[in-house]
């Protein structure tokens, strides 16, 4: 696949708390200044698709709150309901059938709402919802079944934290740049055991905005374009307890399909980084090895050998990742605009030199039951 | 170029006020195992599905992940979109780009709802803006009713011919057996129903239905191979032109976000006379003063016409251009569902398979959306793949 | 940004979403409540195209995308899988932290049953066998089964 | 074992935890219920694209695309266009319970803006309220404002 790219991008700095902004003025920022990175007008722009989620929100249809402000009021315009991966690939779909360019906008406002009550939203209304389970709790059921089937170390995942939180002090956008240890990260407040509270992200306030353009627009953008070489997705069962949650196969499935469609044979030497959505310090190597990058169980020793820190071989979440700012939804779409940022050569201080081909995902769903798979690349 | 996209299966449920019986998830494989029956395909046959609805309706968060037992989405791609009263509508026209866009061969749209398990009211009224509107707003009646009011003073439309279009809804419902309310209704029922907010009446608008209801869509090639008549795609339009409750109640202007995406649909299917190359239409009417109002701004006929229109009989079955054959949103109204609803029967429609509902040799129909902040979705089928 | 903006102080609204819901368990998931209202007994359903044993049960098997008509007796006894000890505390959990989740395989079935855990928090382990315990006034409702304990 | 469905008795099961939430009101709306707290009237901003006078103030004219900054100032008065004396009862989700009924919604046209404000009018005697009276807001003790919409009780028609 090589006709369509992504061709802006924009990102406001993530925050715990943005209470200046209602989010339509979040969106009404990254909506110009993708326009501005890619050196487009809004008259360039004939698709819209806004991401958002109602219990996030606090508002049934808050995607109508972003109508003006992604610049969608006379145009054709719509709204994913998840991660900004899943609204990146209606953006892209919507360019494969004949737009010339679609934006597509993520917001995001933690601080409005309770995490815990809307996350436990996600779970059964009749078996599920009143034993109170939410996103850390299912998140932390996941962790105990991954790290007892491989024997990983609570301080493994621990180091996840630790290169993530260091990562984010070379990325502007981040809200937690940290220079933390493995000890901090073990003696920090149990939240739901095996996690604690630095293997968790944070809760943030912010908005993103990418330009997906096809061949005719991209010609014209200032910007180099990312090429999107391959994307898929893919979900597995919903129940928890009917899925194996230490085996990502729903991410597999998405991994193979995009690889498939990118001719990437072997992820290790064929990618060049990759950002993956972790909002928890074990779902990074957990995801990598849905990926492929490694086998099953190997993920843990990942970064212990170097590979995914920056310098190694298969640097991951240059940015810091979602465990240095997790804006829900936003956060897979900033997955997307870091691994374009690479290929282009515009990440700044947390640049991957040579990036030619990045890999970014995001998910939807408790412990991540849909997994949207990106491959972009500078070249076409 | 986009690749052409036709509808070649419909499935939906019984329409009921409640469904006691099954969950959402179960009320969803209900829909979605009807549609494979009406292809002749199995799951494995779909390449991805597309489902909508609204998180507080149900309180369901990521209904995506939720139906994935009933939507036959395990170890697929699935998309949530969530537009309000549109959303079945977008949740047609998403699926439509997946398959256009040359990634996916036959890909299934859901849309449902239970509004038995909520207040529908109180849930509608969490659409509003909790900073400005969400206090004093009670609900779709009152601006639908304000807009009645409007209508009726520009033009000297009546009660009775608002009235008419209930009775017309209601009596093609008879014909459908799927359809919520199956009681005909006449003109003097509904103006005798207690008044609600002047001058809409009970008889005046749709019911709160529980059902559920699915579309598969396929691929140029695949489509000829599944249905003998496939429902071509000829045009997706959608217009959700206002962002704030306060800019979209110029009343005057009539119904902008119709008259554009109306606009849009007919330049990209090249229709010039609606009336003329439209044979039926599915419109989402969630009140009787809809069927005369829209009908002017989707151009059917002209600015204070429509009384005329309907009472000489144009709209109805066996008239000029048939609206409504299913009995429309005034007879079932599971709102997540729809406007998917509509898209369906238009291509039911197209393919010759409304039984008692039919219309004779449809060749374009066109369905529409509606939902929001007075927004609007228009979809044009087509027995010619264009 | 315009001058005047600089000197407005950022207000915010409080507020809540309220809207009660009455969610329909269905036939299948209200015979399964029933039977532990009734008999302190766990029912699941059993897929004849896999041969998955459900708890809950389900009206249809969502890999074979088959109706599921087999009903089953399962123990109340099971297999501890996964578990987490909570330790923070919001309004929906009905008990105070620290408590456990755990996903419990009960015998005779093929998927992990989602409950909680409140006693011997110190000792639960995977792969560590566990019992239902019953409520005393039972109302048809998952928290029918308070909650499991270590055998 | 048994393959029999017929289950006679279908149960509910019931919800009743609310969602908490604090929405941030904006720079542009605290002004409009800072210009309340203050002064006891309205103001609105215009669109130096297409001249608009949008209330409440917002940062964008959806069809300029524009980013709006001229405040205009507002007096407390308006007319009716439309409005709906509302009858039916339903769940309010603010609270959970029955909103008190009979109200009125109405859309006010304010005076020297262009767009429509909606609130509540204190009139539900239908003989007694037409589109086109004059309205005027009747705004809350200074001491007893919280800086939102409810610091306007409602609108009194004056004419």
């Amino acid at each position: 696949m090589d006709n369509a790219a992504i061709v802006g991008v924009a990102q406001t700095k993530y925050e715990r708390r943005k209470k200046d902004h209602i989010f339509a003025d979040l969106v009404f920022d990254v909506t110009r200044a993708a326009l501005e990175d890619a050196g487009l007008t809004i008259d360039d722009i004939d698709s819209v698709v806004t991401v958002s989620n109602d219990f996030f929100d606090g508002r049934t249809i808050s995607g109508m709150a972003v109508g003006d402000a992604s610049g969608g009021q006379d145009k054709n315009i719509s709204t994913v309901s998840g991660d900004g991966t899943f609204g990146a690939f209606y953006g892209l779909m919507r360019v494969l059938s004949g737009y010339k360019a679609t934006i597509v906008v993520a917001h995001y406002k933690g601080s409005e709402g309770s995490l815990p009550i809307t996350t436990n939203g996600m779970f059964d209304p009749i078996f599920h919802r009143h034993l109170g389970i939410d996103a850390i709790s299912s998140a932390a059921i996941q962790a105990n079944a991954y790290l007892t089937r491989y024997g990983i170390r609570e301080e493994d995942i621990a180091q996840v934290s630790v290169k993530n939180h260091g990562n984010a002090k070379h990325n502007p956008f981040a809200q937690l740049p940290m220079e933390i240890t493995v000890a901090d990260v073990m003696k920090s407040r149990k939240i739901a055991e095996p996690l604690k509270l630095l293997d968790c992200c944070p809760i943030s306030d912010g908005a993103a905005a990418i330009i997906i353009a096809g061949e005719e627009v991209a010609a014209k953008c200032k910007t180099k374009p990312a090429w999107v070489k391959g994307v898929a997705h893919c979900c597995e069962e919903y129940f928890l307890g009917d899925r194996d949650l230490a085996n990502p196969v729903a991410l597999r499935d998405a991994a193979r399909r995009a690889y498939a469609m990118a001719g990437i044979r072997s992820p290790m030497d064929e990618i060049d980084i990759a950002e993956v959505l972790e909002p928890f310090s074990y779902m990074e190597p957990l995801w990598l090895e849905g990926l492929e990058f490694c086998k099953p169980g190997e993920g843990g020793n990942l970064i212990g050998k170097g590979i995914t820190t920056m310098g190694g071989k298969l640097p991951v979440n240059p940015s810091g990742g979602a465990l240095s700012a997790n804006p829900v939804l936003v956060a897979g779409l900033a997955r997307l605009i870091e691994a374009s940022l690479q290929v282009r050569g515009d990440a700044g201080a947390r640049q991957v030199k040579d990036a030619g081909t990045a890999l970014a995902h995001g998910f939807n769903g408790p412990c991540g039951q849909s997994h949207c798979v990106w491959i972009v690349s500078g070249n076409r | 170029m986009a690749r052409r996209v036709a509808i070649v299966g419909t499935g939906q449920t019984y329409h009921k006020s409640h469904r006691p019986d099954v969950t959402s998830r179960e009320m969803i494989h209900e829909a979605v195992t009807a549609a494979l029956a009406d292809a002749d395909l199995t799951i494995r046959d779909i390449d991805a599905i597309v489902i909508g609805n609204m998180d507080h309706f149900e309180s369901i968060n990521y209904v995506d992940a939720y139906s994935v037992e009933g939507s036959g989405g395990v170890m697929k791609p699935i998309m949530k979109v969530s537009t309000g009263g549109t959303t079945g509508a977008t949740v047609a026209i998403a699926a439509y780009y997946h398959v256009a866009s040359g990634l996916f061969e036959r890909v299934l749209a859901i849309g449902f709802e239970k509004n038995s398990e909520s207040d529908t009211t109180g849930a509608i009224i969490t659409c509003s803006d909790p900073v400005w509107d969400r206090f004093s707003y009670s609900g779709a009646i009152p601006s639908l009713a304000t807009e009645a009011t409007a209508y009726m003073e520009k033009y000297g439309a009546t009660q009775e011919d608002a009235a008419l279009i209930g009775e017309r809804d209601r009596n093609h419902a008879m014909n459908n057996p799927y359809a919520h309310l199956r009681r005909p209704l006449s003109v003097a029922d509904i103006m005798n129903s207690p008044m609600l907010a002047y001058p809409i009446k009970l008889g005046d608008i749709c019911p709160r239905s529980d059902g559920a209801c699915a579309c598969i869509l396929a691929a140029d090639g695949i489509a000829q191979k599944i249905a003998k008549r496939p429902a071509w795609f000829r045009a997706a339009a959608v217009r959700h032109t206002y962002t704030w409750f306060g800019d979209s109640t110029d009343y005057n202007q009539g119904l902008v976000s119709m008259q554009r995406a109306s606009k849009d649909a007919y330049a990209q299917a090249g229709i010039t006379k609606p009336v003329d190359e439209i044979d039926v239409a599915e419109l989402y009417l969630p009140y009787t003063w809809a069927g005369l109002k829209w009908i002017e701004d989707i151009g059917f006929c002209g600015p204070g016409e429509a009384a005329r229109f309907v009472s000489d009989r144009n709209t109805h079955m066996g008239g000029k251009i048939p609206i409504n054959p299913s009995g429309g949103v005034i007879s079932t109204n599971c709102i997540g569902a729809t406007a998917l609803l509509r898209v369906a029967e238009a291509a039911i429609q197209v393919m010759g398979k409304g039984g008692k509902r039919q219309v004779p040799d449809v060749k374009n129909a066109l369905a529409t959306g509606f939902g929001g902040c007075f927004w609007s979705d228009v979809v044009i089928l087509s027995s010619e793949k264009p | 940004m315009a001058e005047w903006l600089k000197e407005v102080e950022p207000l915010t609204l409080k507020g809540q979403i309220a809207v009660p819901y009455t969610w329909w368990v269905g036939d299948r998931g209200s015979r399964f409540l029933v039977s532990i209202r009734d008999n302190r007994k766990i029912i699941g359903t059993k897929c004849r195209e896999c041969g998955r044993v459900f708890v809950p049960p389900r009206k249809n098997c969502g890999r074979c995308f088959i109706d599921i008509e087999e009903w089953v007796d399962v123990a109340s006894e099971g297999v501890i899988e996964a578990y987490t000890i909570v330790h923070y505390a919001h309004p929906v959990q009905p008990v105070e932290p620290p408590f456990a989740y755990a996903l419990i395989k009960l015998d005779g079935t093929d998927v992990g049953f989602l409950h909680l855990m409140k006693k011997d928090l110190d000792k639960i382990k995977n792969g560590l066998r566990v019992k239902a315990i019953f409520r005393e006034e039972r109302t048809g409702h998952i928290l029918d089964i308070d909650s499991f304990e270590l055998i | 074992m048994s393959t029999e469905n017929t289950q006679g008795e279908l149960l509910q099961v019931t919800f009743t935890h609310p969602m908490p939430y604090e929405w941030s009101v904006g720079l542009y709306g605290s002004r409009f219920f800072q210009e309340i707290m203050k002064n006891r009237r309205f103001v609105g901003i215009r669109c130096i694209g297409c001249g608009k006078v949008y209330v409440p103030p917002r940062r964008v004219c959806g069809p300029c695309f524009a980013e709006l900054t001229e405040l205009v100032s507002l007096s407390d008065t308006g007319v009716i266009t439309a409005f709906s004396v509302v009858n039916y009862p339903f769940i309010d989700p603010n609270t959970g319970t029955q909103r008190p009924i009979p109200y009125t919604y109405g859309y006010i046209k304010l005076d020297g803006a262009d767009n429509i404000f909606s609130h509540i009018i204190n009139e539900t005697d239908l003989s007694k309220i037409r589109v086109g009276m004059k309205v005027q807001a009747v705004f809350k003790n200074p001491a007893d404002m919280e800086g939102n919409i409810q610091d306007i009780k409602h609108f009194k028609i004056i004419g």
